[in-house]
């Protein structure tokens, strides 16, 4: 209890970490499965980012509620029922009022529950810390996760048809890169976002 | 007992919130599965709308009609009926199912209140190549099919693709997934027409 | 009529309620079943090690979960630092888990680099153009003159993790502020130069150089080597000359005025002081001979 | 006088012998074929060669610049993004826009090459990476092909929409596939067996001429700057596999000596399964591959989608190269040592 | 087609021409983090191979058993996680205790794969696909294991030859495994649509 | 009879560079300078390094024995000269860098030149006058140590094991090293003097079976050599056998191969398979030691290069400056670029020419920029291109490129996993290596390094 009182983050810092210093994908390189998956364009990018924001907030309010009673050998079972929970009302929600983009989701929606990121919030922060605290975790977390997906998602769905948000942007000569949103557009636009963040740090450093 | 009292120790939490969460899904589920069910019909209506002009409003005209798959398969679909404003078949449509380039292709065919003319199809759902594949959403490959007589149709490499017959003009390029709609639109049309012809749903322009 | 609403509610979620309920009881009792009947001793340090872990089994570390890095790194220390969500506050509490074991009484151990000459203080008879290693132009005979002196390709400072060594103009260089003082740079060095010393004071003072040639022989190949003039051992009886070579006791060493005399007096400024604070070694004077172009 | 002695490990000689000598071997061998290119396809080859070879380069500079090398020059001596930027050019269509080209070469080198450190250490050939990329991003402009000038000086476009005259225009894997379809017309091809082997028919700039690749292909065996191993496999496995398919039905499969001579079976056995950088460093190691290119070609020309799967085939077994070299590892002629 | 063809080209088909981390994106992160020696990627591959292809097979018999049949698909998803992670933690308490050589070669892998999205995944894919018999199913997520095995494999072995070479510092690790990854789909592009 | 000069016998691997025997192959042996002052090395052996015998101050005769151990595996060393000893100082050595050497400086009356023994044998010899006991110790008195190369002592090779009994005797006329000849003059000159050595060593040996393996680009060797056996009673069994000419020929590990079609286990010694290997000279020196009773103290080098002003073989004292050697031979021509001690492909680059010569000096190679080549100058390296070259030469069947990368990359379980250890030093990978990798010198450190590991220095 003393350790934790004594460790115990400032909120603002809280905060920052999830959208920079921790950003779950480009410095823990966690959640890389829906962080390829969705953004072949921004719009879906954008949907995933919010159900995630929308999960992690939920899971880590709930999992600091209950942070005093968890059991070890039960925990990550009842973390994972947590997340599942929430994921399918999340599921459910973007069924009912956004249909086109919970079909293009497919099954990463449901993924969500495996995405590693709620997991390591739900044990690292909320199943440590007060309910503020938490919160603030989830929100920064989730920001940085949507942020670099929109980044991400942009570049590929600019490279990809020209357009961003369907909204033509390049010229008209422009042949799109069809490759672009493929799987190779994916993996290898994420490896070089993940090194120029590298080379970022390192100048800092 | 102290083995139970033990039990219930260490997993009270688990039970109770398994019960809490179960409940607060099925009270989400209770909420929107309407809507849910409704959005589905909305975007089939949305399609077959968008094939059947004059279509005003939708009912089964046969359901679970069995389509023999070639893979020995048997697939199930149901074959809904349009009407117009004044009540009067204008039309005939239903989901179909085949494998395209890459995954499966599901496509909304639509046909004529005779069934004589086919009347176009929409993609419901497919996931081939952007580039490729994906071009069978283009409009000068799907309009071929408007107006089609609603037989067996053949697909050329060459050709005309204004001129309106049973020749469809395959996407350069993809080859393979013009053909899959082809192959779609052949599986089905017969049991269908058969099916809509006999048990005279179709013809009795009412 | 909410409570009519309620009560719909009620009747259609109650089965899936009771599922839940069902499975999660299900899964309770079967897993603390088998926690107790299935359950393994294990390495009380491993399990401390484990709780400091996030316990996420992300695989990031580059082993399979969090329980095998924890084996991992009992067993090979040198892997703290592989968690990428646990960050540096886990490597600290895995230290703490370790260090409980390498609990060592005694002023702390560093390095000190017994050469003090630079590149334009040693005598060169050729180029080397063979590979950039120590430990390679090692093998060479005559990489330069001074067999015993650092060679400054620098396998030491790759071997340090904490970027604490550099070669600077073709002398290792500790940088105390970041050393850690983990030895890895004293095994590296080809030529056993690098000698880890208790540092009782802040500043050790040392005799940088390790040749036992002759005074002349040295003074061909090195500006600043020891010459074994024994002016040193006259100051202070921490200093022995042995096969022309000045040795200072490094355990009796105290910075009093003998041992500050007898740096000052060295001919050759081969008596330095290193350490966080230590000023630099007074310049090498420039009348030794000069040598022969490489 | 022994002032400008030097000291350094043994040995002390070496053989007359650079990556840069070994990488102009490699352009001579490649000349017959530019050569074709030329002749058939005019001014498409001045253009798209040069252009293909000069981005590599320019591309490879700048990534040396961006990594901040003290040299960045230095690195563009020994040859092989010249090497890379002719392969790519002469296995791209004709009538590929300079744009798409400049794309491609520029992917072959920096995404190819230069991410995993430069030459020698790519696990990819780079310019089959660029050709792969530029096939996935634009398809058609990749699959739309041009009449040799020998045929028709106008050099009419081939593409799916204007098959006109199917048989003197269509790239002749195109055509076999339409018979493996169509289940027929297979025995017809062998009428083009004589232009294939001449290069007077539709295809990728350098990949027409049997004649021209097989001459430049000898010229890298006698200089040694390839070995037999590589091209043997691959030819001999590509030979089996059709083969087999041929005996099966005459009609349906095109005869084995018709699939050597068609498409980028023969470049790719001579110059591109033969990268050294991205192909198994011992002898079974290159059979393995070899066969593995062979067979995986065949099996995308026949069993597969499309008409022509050398580039598939050799940037699958490259993945696999390190596997194979780690499992065909050299036993010591001692033997293993006993511990 | 018989079955027994029907089965083979599904299997194939899952192994190479839609491979759950070259077209689906799905088990990155252990591909990107245990790939860096041959012989630890070949434990997760088989570990990866004997989950999901319990929990493929586990999970359509609830799915089609149980949910679809008392109408609960909304539970869906809690069952299935709930399911998998109890499974992987038996599997791997019961290898510990009885078969403690072969939880070293492969055991140690388990508790990485429960939070791996391969395995949920598949499980979803399958209900995607209205995978309708359970020897199906079965087939599909052992292929899916496979496919994985073989990729991660792949790619060790690639990692393993990239120790040796210099690449830009920058780009060690995650990113160069990324851009490799994105060859290696490239690649495999080569055999799309040769099973349909 | 048509002697049989072509080699058919051969090994898998190796190379062919350019052989430049031409400069001294004809040139007979001829005595070496006058010395001046000799610094007889403590340590010109594998074992252990002797203590001196004499201080400084003492005279020392020609002959005498002026440093010894008492350890299995080393051996004696002896003055080469009368004189005084100067001191016992550290000298240049080629190996350890600096070591312990007595210098003495000579009486400048009385040094009579030594001539080599040859004379004194004849068209037979009659090894039954000595004793196995008598040879190995007279052997050993005389310290004698392999001239080949690694400078192990002989009579631990030759003497009686009970543990590794031997049956073959192969000498090693190879001389694979490009410009080295003193091998080859030694078996035309000395040929009488190498079969009664051989005679000797078979006996002690205790084999019954000699081959003398010699590359075929040596062909009046071997004629001469054919035909000296032929006088010799007592020598049915001593087989010449013209091998192959291709680089590293000459290693016992190749030439056993090629002989006798064995290989030695990775990380074994002949012995181990029944087989002796000793060099021609070693041979030599051996019978001069039996029959004349003379230490080791003198021996032919090849002195040689484009950069050499007179190229040619000598007959040195051990313990001879190499500058002295190289001004005797004329000095060097302005071009010169490297001093290799041995030939260019294991040869040893010093640039101290106060280094003196030791027991396993075979030759000094005074190379010129254009014979090195591009190799080792800057701006002609390029990463490898994994041609495998370097794998289709290497004769002990590595993969040197895997191996140095390894080493380069600090992976030492890596490059171990690869054999590291069975590498036999040879050269020919980085020989023939396009790229210029120094694929050598990565695999010689990578080898201390693991050493070093395996010790755990202590310090
Ligand atoms: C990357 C790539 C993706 C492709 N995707 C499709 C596709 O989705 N649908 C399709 O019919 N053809 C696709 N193709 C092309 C086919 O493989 C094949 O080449 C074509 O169908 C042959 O027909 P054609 O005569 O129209 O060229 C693709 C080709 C490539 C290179
Ligand atoms: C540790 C060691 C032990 C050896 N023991 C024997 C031995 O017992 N008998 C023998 O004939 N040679 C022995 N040798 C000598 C080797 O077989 C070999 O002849 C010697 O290393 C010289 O070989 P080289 O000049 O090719 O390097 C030994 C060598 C070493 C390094
Ligand atoms: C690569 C290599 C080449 C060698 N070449 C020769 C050679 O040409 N002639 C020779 O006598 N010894 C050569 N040796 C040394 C022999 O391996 C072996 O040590 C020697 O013949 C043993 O005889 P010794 O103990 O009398 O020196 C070579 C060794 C190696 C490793
Ligand atoms: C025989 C040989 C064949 C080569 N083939 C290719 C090739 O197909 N594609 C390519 O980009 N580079 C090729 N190169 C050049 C070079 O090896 C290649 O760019 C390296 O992969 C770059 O690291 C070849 C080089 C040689 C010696
Ligand atoms: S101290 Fe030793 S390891 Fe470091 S640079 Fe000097 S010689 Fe090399
Ligand atoms: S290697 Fe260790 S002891 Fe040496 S300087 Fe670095 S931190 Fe200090
Ligand atoms: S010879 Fe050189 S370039 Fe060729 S594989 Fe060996 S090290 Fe690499
Ligand atoms: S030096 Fe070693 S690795 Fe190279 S060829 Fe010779 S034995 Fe083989
Ligand atoms: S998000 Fe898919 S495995 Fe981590």
């Amino acid at each position: 209890m003393a350790s934790e009182a004594l460790d115990k983050p400032a909120l603002g810092q809280t905060f920052i970490a999830g959208l920079w210093n921790e950003n779950p994908v480009l410095r823990l390189v966690l959640g890389m499965c829906p962080t390829l998956a969705v953004t072949a364009a921004v719009r879906p990018a954008l949907t995933m980012g919010c159900s995630v924001i929308f999960v992690l907030v939920c899971s880590n309010l709930v999992v600091s509620l209950m942070r005093n009673l968890l059991k070890p050998h039960l925990r990550i079972l009842m973390f994972t029922l947590t997340i599942a929970a929430f994921v399918t009302i999340a599921d459910l929600f973007l069924k009912a009022f956004l249909p086109e983009m919970s079909e293009r989701l497919g099954p990463y929606v449901p993924l969500i529950i495996v995405n590693c990121i709620i997991i390591c919030r739900a044990e690292a922060c909320a199943s440590k810390n007060g309910l503020a605290v938490s919160l603030v975790d989830a929100i920064g977390m989730g920001l940085g996760f949507t942020m670099t997906l929109c980044v991400l998602a942009s570049v590929r769905e600019l490279l990809a048809t020209g357009k961003i948000f369907e909204q033509q942007v390049m010229p008209a000569v422009f042949v799109p890169w069809a490759a672009m949103s493929m799987p190779v557009g994916a993996f290898i636009t994420l490896g070089l976002m993940l090194g120029l963040v590298n080379t970022i740090t390192k100048k800092k450093a | 007992m102290s083995n139970i009292k033990h039990f219930f120790e260490q997993s009270w939490l688990l039970i109770v919130s398994s019960f809490f969460f179960g409940l607060l899904i099925a009270v989400a589920n209770a909420a929107w599965s309407e809507r849910i069910v409704q959005n589905e019909i909305d975007k089939r209506n949305r399609l077959m709308t968008d094939l059947i002009a004059d279509a005003n409003s939708f009912d089964v005209a046969a359901q679970a009609v069995e389509i023999p798959d070639t893979k020995a398969k048997v697939v199930k679909t149901d074959i809904y009926r349009a009407l117009d404003g004044s009540g009067r078949t204008v039309g005939f449509a239903f989901i179909a199912v085949g494998s395209g380039f890459q995954d499966k292709i599901k496509l909304v065919i639509a046909v004529d209140g005779k069934c004589e003319k086919f009347l176009g199809f929409k993609v419901l759902a497919s996931n081939e190549t952007p580039g490729f594949g994906d071009k069978i959403k283009d409009s000068y490959f799907s309009s071929q099919f408007r107006d089609a007589p609603a037989g067996k149709l053949q697909l050329v490499k060459t050709g005309d693709d204004k001129k309106i017959d049973s020749e469809i003009v395959a996407i350069s390029g993809a080859t393979v997934s013009s053909e899959a709609v082809v192959k779609i639109f052949n599986t089905y049309i017969d049991t269908v027409r058969e099916h809509l012809q006999t048990k005279g749903s179709a013809g009795n322009g009412k | 009529m909410i409570l009519a609403d309620i009560f719909q509610l009620w009747s259609s979620a109650w089965p899936a309620g009771l599922t839940m309920l069902g499975l999660g009881a299900g899964f309770a009792i079967v897993l603390l079943i088998a926690s107790v009947k299935l359950k393994v001793e294990v390495d009380p340090k491993v399990e401390q090690i484990h709780k400091a872990l996030p316990n996420l089994d992300c695989g990031a570390c580059g082993f399979a979960g969090c329980s095998s890095y924890a084996r991992a790194v009992l067993a090979d220390p040198e892997l703290i630092g592989k968690c990428a969500p646990g960050g540096p506050k886990t490597s600290e509490k895995i230290a703490a888990v370790l260090n409980l074991h390498i609990s060592d009484s005694g002023p702390m151990r560093r390095p000190i680099v017994h050469c003090r000459a630079h590149t334009e203080d040693r005598t060169y008879y050729a180029e080397y153009q063979g590979i950039p290693s120590c430990t390679a132009a090692n093998a060479l005979p005559n990489v330069q003159a001074c067999k015993f002196g650092c060679l400054g390709f620098g396998d030491c400072t790759r071997a340090c993790k904490f970027d604490a060594l550099h070669v600077i103009d073709g002398l290792a260089t500790v940088d105390y502020q970041k050393c850690t003082g983990c030895t890895a740079c004293s095994k590296a060095c080809p030529r056993n130069i690098i000698e880890m010393v208790p540092f009782a004071h802040e500043n050790m003072m040392t005799v940088a150089c390790r040749s036992k040639e002759t005074g002349k022989a040295t003074r061909s190949m090195c500006r600043v080597g020891c010459i074994g003039c024994g002016i040193c051992a006259k100051q202070s009886d921490i200093f022995k000359v042995e096969d022309n070579l000045a040795r200072l006791d490094h355990i009796k060493y105290e910075p009093d005025d003998k041992t500050e005399t007898a740096m000052n007096k060295c001919p050759t400024g081969v008596i330095v002081l290193r350490g966080p604070t230590a000023p630099a070694p007074r310049p090498a004077k420039k009348t030794a001979e000069k040598a022969p172009a490489a | 006088m022994l002032s400008q002695i030097t000291v350094s490990p043994a040995p002390h000689i070496s053989k007359p012998l650079s990556t840069r000598s070994v990488m102009i071997d490699v352009v001579i061998g490649l000349v017959p074929a530019m050569i074709t290119a030329g002749y058939y396809f005019r001014i498409h080859a001045f253009i798209l060669i040069p252009t293909c070879v000069v981005s590599a380069v320019i591309t490879e500079w700048l990534c040396n610049v961006i990594r901040r090398k003290s040299n960045p020059l230095e690195s563009l001596g020994d040859f092989s993004a010249v090497v890379t930027g002719i392969i790519l050019a002469l296995s791209v269509p004709p009538v590929l826009p300079v744009w798409a080209a400049v794309i491609g070469s520029g992917f072959a080198i920096a995404i190819g090459k230069m991410v995993f450190g430069g030459l020698g250490a790519n696990i990819f050939n780079p310019a089959m990476a660029g050709r792969a990329f530029l096939t996935a991003s634009f398809g058609m402009l990749m699959t739309t092909w041009t009449v040799p000038a020998t045929i028709d000086a106008k050099m009419p476009r081939i593409s799916a929409d204007n098959m006109l005259d199917t048989r003197t225009q269509a790239t002749p894997l195109a055509l076999s596939k339409q018979a493996q379809k169509a289940r027929t017309g297979a025995d017809a091809l062998n009428e083009q067996l004589r232009a294939a082997f001449t290069g007077e028919v539709g295809g990728c700039l350098g990949e027409t001429s049997a004649l021209a690749l097989l001459i430049g292909g000898i010229y890298l065996l006698a200089r040694r700057t390839i070995s037999f191993h590589i091209p043997l496999a691959v030819t001999l496995s590509a030979f089996v596999f059709s083969g087999v398919a041929y005996l099966i039905n005459t009609q349906a499969y095109a005869s084995p000596v018709f699939h050597l001579c068609s498409g980028g079976l023969l470049i790719g056995a001579f110059f591109i399964a033969t990268d050294p950088v991205t192909a198994p460093l011992t002898t079974r190691g290159m059979w393995i591959f070899g066969i593995g290119v062979g067979t995986v070609t065949m099996l995308i020309r026949i069993v597969g989608e499309y008409p022509e799967g050398v580039m598939y085939s050799v940037l699958l077994m490259n993945a696999v190269t390190p596997l194979i070299d780690r499992f065909c590892k050299l036993i010591p002629a001692g033997g293993r040592p006993h511990v | 087609m018989d079955t027994l063809t029907i089965l083979l080209l599904a299997f194939i088909s899952i192994v190479i021409i839609n491979n759950l981390v070259f077209t689906k994106f799905l088990g990155i992160c252990p591909y990107l983090g245990v790939s860096g020696r041959i012989d630890m990627a070949f434990g997760m591959g088989l570990a990866v191979t004997f989950v999901v292809t319990l929990s493929g097979a586990m999970t359509w018999m609830i799915d089609h058993w149980v949910l679809m049949k008392a109408g609960l698909e909304v539970t869906r998803y809690v069952c299935f996680i709930l399911v998998i992670a109890g499974a992987v933690q038996l599997v791997e308490m019961y290898l510990r205790k009885f078969f403690p050589s072969l939880y070293e070669s492969f055991g140690i892998f388990l508790p990485l794969i429960t939070t791996n999205c391969a395995i949920l995944g598949l499980c979803l894919f399958i209900n995607l696909w209205e995978i309708d018999n359970l020897l199906e199913a079965a087939v599909l997520s052992f292929g899916a294991g496979i496919g994985f095995t073989m990729a991660i494999c792949i790619m060790a072995g690639i990692r393993e030859n990239l120790n040796l070479a210099d690449v830009p510092r920058c780009l060690r690790g995650a990113p160069i495994t990324l851009i490799t990854a994105g060859l290696l789909a490239l690649a495999f592009m080569g055999f799309a649509g040769m099973i349909r | 009879m048509k002697v049989q000069t072509k080699g058919r016998f051969t090994f898998k691997g190796g190379t062919h560079p350019p052989e430049s025997k031409g400069l001294t192959e004809k040139s007979a042996i001829q005595p070496g300078p006058v010395p001046r002052q000799v610094a007889v090395m403590l340590s010109q052996h594998t074992g252990a390094v002797c203590e001196p015998l004499v201080r400084k101050g003492d005279a020392v005769q020609a002959g005498q024995k002026i440093g010894d151990s008492d350890a299995f595996v080393s051996a004696p060393v002896h003055s080469p000269i009368n004189g005084k000893v100067k001191e016992i100082a550290l000298q240049s050595h080629a190996v350890l860098g600096r070591s312990l050497a007595v210098i003495i400086e000579a009486d400048a009356e009385n040094n009579p030149l030594k001539q080599p023994a040859s004379a004194r044998f004849g068209g037979d010899f009659d090894e039954d006058a000595y004793s196995v006991e008598k040879i190995c110790a007279a052997v050993r008195e005389a310290g004698i140590v392999g001239m080949g190369g690694a400078g192990f002592p002989t009579r631990v090779k030759i003497e009686p094991n009970p543990r590794l009994p031997k049956q073959t005797l192969v000498i090693n006329g190879c001389e694979c090293e490009p410009y080295i000849t003193c091998d080859y003059r030694i078996m035309l000159e000395w040929t009488h003097q190498i079969i009664a050595g051989i005679k000797l060593a078979r006996k002690a040996s205790g084999c019954s079976k000699v081959f003398i393996g010699i590359e075929d680009n040596k062909p009046r060797a071997i004629k001469v050599l054919n035909a000296a056996v032929k006088t010799h009673r007592n020598a049915e069994d001593i087989k010449v056998v013209p091998v192959r000419t291709k680089y590293p020929q000459g290693g016992e590990r190749q030439l056993i191969r090629a002989i006798l079609g064995k290989y030695v286990p990775t990380g074994g010694i002949p012995p181990m398979i029944g087989v002796v290997v000793l060099n021609a000279a070693t041979t030599a020196a051996i019978a001069e030691a039996v029959v004349c009773n003379a230490p080791l103290t003198h021996r032919a080098v090849t002195v040689s290069g484009e950069a050499i002003a007179n190229p040619g073989n000598l007959y040195v004292p051990i313990g001879l400056p190499v500058a002295d050697l190289i001004d005797f031979c004329g000095g060097v021509t302005q071009k010169s670029a490297k001093v290799v001690l041995g030939g260019p492909m294991m040869g040893i680059a010093i640039a101290d020419l106060t280094t003196p010569i030791t027991k396993t000096t075979n030759a000094i190679t005074v190379l010129t920029r254009k014979q090195i080549g591009s190799a080792k100058f800057a701006g002609r390296q390029t990463a490898c291109i994994r041609c495998g070259r370097c794998l289709e030469v290497c004769p002990e069947h590595l993969n040197p490129t895997k191996i140095a990368h390894a080493v380069k990359n600090n992976l030492l379980d890596v490059a171990e996993g690869y054999y590291i250890n069975a590498c036999t030093e040879c050269g020919c990978c980085s020989y023939v290596c396009p790229a210029n990798v120094e694929l050598t010198g990565y695999i010689k450190t990578g080898k201390i390094f693991l050493a070093r590991q395996k010790k755990k220095m202590p310090q």
